[in-house]
């Protein structure tokens, strides 16, 4: 069987560093557990996905070649399993967040700068505007159109869902990351900052460490 | 409410801003005589006394508005609040509620003098009911847990049942329960009830 | 959004564990890493999903943690019994690799009815102590808490009623906060 | 009061939250439609009065239109969380749902499901280089290769990865590859054994 732990150029890194398939696994899971626990959308690790079906898709036709009860084909199998689930899961989860939060995820991406990175893929992107669209004509067809002729349009301000980035969440600090701030300053309180060491674990809220979930400072847990 | 959510679509924020509060108008509504069953007038008169969900009232009584206003409902009020804060565990705020909390803080929005104090209750309440929430649902692995909520508003019984959750799962792991793949919950439960449709008809 | 203890236990499958494998065969190339050599009766690490696999196939006999020892566990629960805050636990899966190698490979484990038993006691021990940590937590005015040494599958047991309560409590505080607040549409 | 049709719409889908669906409530919808048809009428009547100068009308405009509003959000709700249940079920039942269930849904339902389908259908294809990846599909991390499965029902031939051909019969029991059975275990034609 092939050796596959040769060198993957990884487009995603902006050092343009190249990672093993060893070393992306990881980053598919640690992506797999922030968008699990994440009330928001964060930004697809589309290159880690496509790496990793690569990588799967290769490994089958190493065992289709592989000779009739070869005992690693078993193990090789399972693993294939092991890194379907994660992917599964990770669009998955996705798919739900996206669903739920069809016109503030399309919002957001109108509103995105040509510079900064899509949260989505082109693919979800497609399935956003499509889900969206399925929905705005069955209220459309159902109740707006038979409504009064002031009732008919659907208003943002009240119909758009939005993740409750004050939820809570689990953390594990993976970079000394000094002066954040947890709490705005109040007519009681000052505002609260706060330093994170590497290897803390916290219970917090999402909002003040969002960006430090995207940037890699902090892994949800 | 100030979370961020948006719960527009959500059955129990629908449910809960149909609760009523006291409301006394303060000019005539024409026409609209019909919606006090107390009288046979045309018009509701002002100083008419009428209780209306909270979604007709903060409406009707807002910043820009005065057509009424409006009063606490009593659960709310300062002698209930003080018997929460002398004992609040032994209260059935499901009785008070059911929905306590929420219809609670939606009532905040009216900015009554006493809107700062009954956001300290809520929270108050709130915190000191917490760890019987916490151990009974931690405790208790009953089928029937209906004693244990009986006195929870809905926001706890929802707390209750996160409670559960997290106790079943682990329980479920640690029997191993959780390694059998399953038939789909909807599946099973549209299959019971084709077999009681069944019996019923044969 | 939540997690299922068996996805706990899934990531805890990556765990290197020891086997001592009864059959010859050149490393095998994983997407994960390189495994092996193996040759009979000589130790080498794999992760305990593959472990797993091997003994169901009879082909290894999986040696225990070092932690896994009836006296280094006594150790700990003594430690975690007389210090207040939680204590480092020798390993950050110590229930799932408890779990898995007491179901799949009970024979391989010397005194596996005494590491149970402790094992057991020392997760009752953190859960009591997690339990009145967060009555206090929630008691105080504190808006965000260490929680450090709290394993994923402790962390996940207590994650429904913890998030959820902090959350709705995040929201009545909010309330008192702002005190007067816009006027709804 | 206004908006009491509407609330019992509302009413009737907390009542059935364990995942069945009620019948859609055609004859309720109308009714809400019909009260905000009343609503508007009586509120342009009142306008145009108070155009040509008659006073004292505007908190009757105020207070129905609020009654308007509150059908309208009762009434998307109502659609909405129909559909969310629909939507469970395409994962659930698989793309075709049972005679029964399906009875329950209104025209414009069985529409949406069908669209709905089609676009999950094309973004789990797009998944990838190629073939794509269906996402229904391992919904539990996977433990062992193949397991132990017995059949609930008579299912008929059943073909596997490798070309076998099997005949599922009520009561046989069969060793298969995890990943090509657990649609057939999720929709309950067969039932893992685990020892």
């Amino acid at each position: 069987m092939a050796d596959l732990t040769e060198e993957l150029e990884d487009e995603s890194s902006e050092e343009g560093e190249s990672m093993t398939a060893a070393e992306v696994l990881q980053k598919l899971e640690e992506a797999w557990l922030n968008e699990k626990f994440s009330p928001d959308l964060l930004e697809i690790k589309n290159d880690i996905v496509d790496c990793m079906l690569e990588q799967i898709k290769e490994m089958e036709e190493n065992i289709r070649r592989a000779k009739k009860g070869d005992f690693r084909v078993g193990i090789h199998k399972m693993e294939i399993d092991r890194i379907r689930y994660f992917i599964s899961s990770y669009l998955r989860t996705r798919l739900q967040k996206i669903e739920k939060y069809t016109a503030h995820v399309l919002e957001q991406e109108k509103a995105r700068g040509s510079d900064e990175t899509p949260q989505m893929s082109p693919d979800e992107y497609t399935f956003a505007k499509e889900y969206s669209e399925n929905m705005e004509n069955h209220f459309k067809v159902l109740a707006l159109r038979h409504m009064p002729p002031n009732l008919q349009a659907l208003d943002p301000k009240h119909t758009v869902m939005r993740p409750n980035l004050d939820s809570y969440v689990f953390l594990r600090v993976n970079e000394d990351t000094a002066g954040v701030l947890v709490e705005e300053e109040t007519a009681e309180a000052g505002e609260e900052v706060i330093d994170l060491e590497k290897g803390d674990q916290l219970i917090i809220r999402y909002r003040p460490v969002a960006t430090l979930v995207e940037s890699g400072a902090v892994g949800l847990i | 409410m100030t979370t961020s959510c948006s719960n527009y679509m959500s059955i129990d924020d629908i449910i809960s801003t149909n609760e009523r509060i006291p409301c006394k108008f303060q000019v005539q509504v024409q026409r609209l005589g019909f919606l006090d069953s107390s009288s046979d007038t045309d018009h509701i008169q002002p100083n008419t006394k009428l209780e209306l969900p909270f979604w007709l009232a903060t409406a009707l009584c807002n910043r820009r508005r005065h057509i009424v206003a409006v009063d606490m409902p009593k659960q709310y009020k300062e002698g209930y609040r003080e018997i929460l804060t002398a004992d609040a565990n032994v209260v059935d705020l499901h009785k008070l509620g059911p929905y306590y909390y929420t219809f609670g803080s939606h009532l905040l929005c009216f900015e009554l003098p006493e809107t700062p104090d009954i956001a300290k209750s809520l929270l108050q309440t709130f915190q000191s009911r917490l760890r019987k929430i916490m151990d009974a649902s931690q405790n208790a692995y009953y089928e029937d847990t209906t004693n244990l909520t009986a006195k929870l508003d809905e926001m706890e019984r929802d707390l209750f049942k996160c409670g559960q959750q997290g106790l079943r799962d682990f329980q479920r792991w640690e029997t191993r329960a959780s390694e059998q793949l399953k038939t789909s919950e909807m599946v099973i439960n549209h299959r019971k009830r084709k077999r009681a449709v069944m019996e019923e008809t044969s | 959004m939540s997690m299922d203890p068996a996805e706990v236990e899934f990531l805890a499958e990556k765990t290197m564990v020891t086997v001592v494998p009864n059959f010859n065969q050149d490393k095998i190339y994983l997407i994960g890493g390189e495994i092996g050599p193996f040759s009979p009766s000589l130790p080498v690490d794999v992760p305990l999903w593959m472990a797993l696999n091997l003994k169901q196939r009879q082909k290894c006999r999986i040696q225990p943690p070092e932690w896994m020892d009836v006296e280094a566990l006594e150790e700990v629960k003594q430690k975690e019994t007389d210090d207040k805050f939680f204590t480092a636990m020798p390993s950050n899966h110590y229930m799932e690799i408890t779990q898995l190698l007491m179901k799949y490979a009970p024979e391989d484990i010397p005194r596996a009815d005494q590491i149970r038993t402790l094992i057991k006691d020392i997760w009752d021990l953190r859960n009591a102590k997690l339990r009145s940590s967060i009555d206090v937590f929630v008691r105080s005015d504190v808006t965000h808490a260490k929680l450090n040494h709290l394993t994923p599958m402790e962390i996940n047991t207590a994650r429904p009623f913890l998030t959820r309560a902090l959350d709705q409590m995040h929201m009545l505080r909010t309330n008192t906060q702002t005190g007067l607040k816009q006027t709804q549409e | 009061m206004f908006g009491e049709k509407a609330l019992e719409l509302i009413k009737e889908l907390q009542r059935c939250l364990d995942g069945s669906l009620p019948p859609f409530n055609e004859e309720g919808v109308r009714q809400v439609l019909e009260e905000m048809k009343a609503l508007f009428e009586q509120n342009q009547g009142d306008v145009s009065a108070t155009v040509a100068g008659e006073t004292g009308l505007f908190a009757g405009v105020q207070l129905r239109h609020a009654a308007l509003e509150r059908n309208k959000r009762c009434l998307l709700a109502y659609l909405y969380n129909r559909i969310q249940q629909i939507k469970k079920m395409r994962w659930e039942f698989g793309s075709v749902l049972p005679q029964d269930i399906r009875y329950n849904l209104s025209e414009q339902e069985v529409q949406w499901f069908n669209r709905y389908n089609k676009c999950l259908a094309n973004y789990m294809r797009s998944i990838g280089e190629d073939g794509g990846l269906d996402l229904t599909q391992d919904i539990k991390p996977p433990k062992t290769l193949y397991i132990e499965v017995r059949c609930t029902t008579d299912h008929g031939e059943f073909e596997t990865q490798d070309g076998n051909v099997l005949v599922l019969k009520k009561n046989s029991q069969h060793f298969l590859l995890r990943s090509e059975c657990e649609h057939l275990i999720r929709q309950g034609i067969l039932e893992h054994i685990v020892h």
